[in-house]
């Protein structure tokens, strides 16, 4: 499979309900998730991020997350990795949802990222 | 000036008794424009550099450089572990070419800045190191250059990180990340005057 | 307490994520989650959110949700209770985030709703 | 054509048998465009529904589609329950005033498109809803109008909905929404041709 989908959030339950949510609209695509510090608390964890990477089956990651400093980690996950994260600036539940449907649907990356691009909403200079 | 190992040592370890003493201080400060955290954050992050420092033993620099990058990016868990991890990071890639302080300065603050995307007077932690940076190329950093970069986020509205939701109501607040990356350069002065 | 937040989601471990996340950040609000059908399964229970609308402390709810059907049944909880509830059309987590947060800081509705403006991505016509 | 309660509880007895019965195949439908539980969701509302009626005994029809859209509304769990459930609560509250029948399918489906905000052409059962009200004032509703206001969300691009997020992807699959609304339709001629 090419393209998977990485959830990174703040939260390990929020990291654990996405999925429960995207994978109901995507059964065929490859998910997985990291969320809270290494001790489940609040916070993100470079380990969990790279687990999750390693763990997701797609060859090429599109990267989900809540708060910018989930952006930060994910970006050390990706100068560390072999497979290539993109990390897509919009809201994390609803820009997750569009890319798992239309992945499922087999939609092009290309039209992928024109339909998550008015979920902009983060990271705006 | 240049940095050796001995020095940096020094340095570090000074800075990590700060944050662990001024651990309450530094979350309460977040707590006012953040999550309350950053002072944890940080002493969880510092502790395990100084398990790290201790079991590892690292012979040069450019290791005690690296170990205390790896230590804090993967103990820190909020905003401050890539962003000080990014910066020792730097600091570990630059000493292999040269030791001045004020190169390996430079570098982590493009790292840092690269990494948050902060400019000068976003009310970061950037707002510290820019003018250290600064201060060390001539050759004069001192206490009162360090307290003027802290006290110079209180009035900015955030820009970058968690304050920056608030808006106008970040005003009046010191930058938490601001007042931790002052105990390190504070904490550099104090280790270059036990040379 | 003037304001409270309600959070809807058709997951209950995301109805459960949520108020963590931004509870941390607002220790004095009000929030209250509604998340999954009856059986906890993927939807929304229009009981679960009129309960989470009355177990609110705050006397007016500002109610985020993830997916239109969440919105609707919202709807009729609203026209149901005797608080008034306002419904933002904002991305779930950070809308809820910013409205949080504001609140906390003791910011005006009319303030907090400029900042929500921005993050307005659902139900467009 | 007026309402009466026997009549009602006739077609809304056929409709549920027929959603149980096709219960499979509304899922399939929907997991082709949507989440793939269209046909569980309305299936647990009309097992509902069928309890709530033999439990109540409702004594007359704007009890008994009171008791409809009350048990739609808390056992669906998706968008179906709160847009079928405002249908037939609207026609209960109308149903106070006119058994007409058209009266209340004219009052369900303003209930269902201020509920959804869909128009017509957004490929939701709105498009099935809104041509039977029609035929229904014009006392010609038939198989074939059905069939018919079914067949017609096949081309379109959904724009309300799980199947909007599709976009371009959703043409060419039946809108689920608008075969279970075809199902209640074809109940209520069965039930029509009973008496
Ligand atoms: N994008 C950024 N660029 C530079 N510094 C930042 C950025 N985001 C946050 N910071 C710094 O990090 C500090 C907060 O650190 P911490 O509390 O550990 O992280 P978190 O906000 O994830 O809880 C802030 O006070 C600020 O100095
Ligand atoms: N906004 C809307 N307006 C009208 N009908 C809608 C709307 N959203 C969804 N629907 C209808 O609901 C059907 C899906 O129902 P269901 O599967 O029970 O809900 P969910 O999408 O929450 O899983 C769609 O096929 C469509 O006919
Ligand atoms: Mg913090
Ligand atoms: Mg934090
Ligand atoms: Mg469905
Ligand atoms: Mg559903």
């Amino acid at each position: 499979m090419k393209y998977g989908i990485l959830i990174v959030s703040h939260v390990p339950e929020i990291a654990a309900g996405v999925p429960r949510l995207i994978q109901q609209v995507a059964k065929d695509v490859a998910i997985t998730s990291a969320g809270g510090t290494d001790e489940n608390e609040i916070g993100t964890s470079l380990e969990k991020i790279q687990q999750a990477v390693e763990q997701n089956a797609g060859s090429e990651i599109l990267a989900f997350y809540d708060l910018g400093s989930a952006r930060m980690n994910l970006e050390m996950a990706a100068e560390l990795a072999t497979k290539k994260l993109r990390i897509y600036d919009v809201a994390l539940i609803e820009g997750a949802y569009v890319a798992a449907s239309l992945l499922q649907a087999q939609v092009g990356l290309p039209a992928i990222e024109k339909q998550l691009a008015p979920l902009k909403i983060k990271n705006q200079e | 000036m240049k940095l050796t190992l001995e020095k940096y040592l020094s340095w570090i370890n000074e800075f990590s008794q700060k944050v662990i003493d001024k651990k309450d201080y530094l979350s309460d400060l977040d707590s006012k424009i953040g999550d309350g955290d950053h002072g944890n954050n940080l002493a969880r992050g510092v502790t395990a550099v100084q398990q790290m420092l201790t079991a590892k033993q690292p012979q040069d620099l450019t290791a005690a450089l690296k170990l205390t990058a790896m230590a804090l990016i993967s103990k820190v868990g909020g905003a401050a572990g890539p962003l000080y991890g990014t910066a020792f990071l730097e600091m570990a890639k630059t000493s292999s070419q040269t030791t001045e302080l004020a190169e390996l300065l430079t570098a982590a603050t493009a790292g840092l800045q690269k990494r948050g995307q902060a400019k000068a007077g976003d009310k970061t932690m950037v707002d510290v190191w820019l003018p250290v940076t600064a201060a060390l190329k001539n050759a004069d950093l001192t206490s009162t250059v360090i307290e003027k970069a802290v006290a110079s986020t209180k009035p900015l509205v955030a820009k970058r990180g968690r304050a920056s939701y608030l808006g106008e109501r970040s005003i009046g607040h010191l930058d938490p990340g601001a007042v931790s990356s002052g105990y390190l350069f504070e904490a550099l002065l104090v280790a270059e005057d036990e040379k």
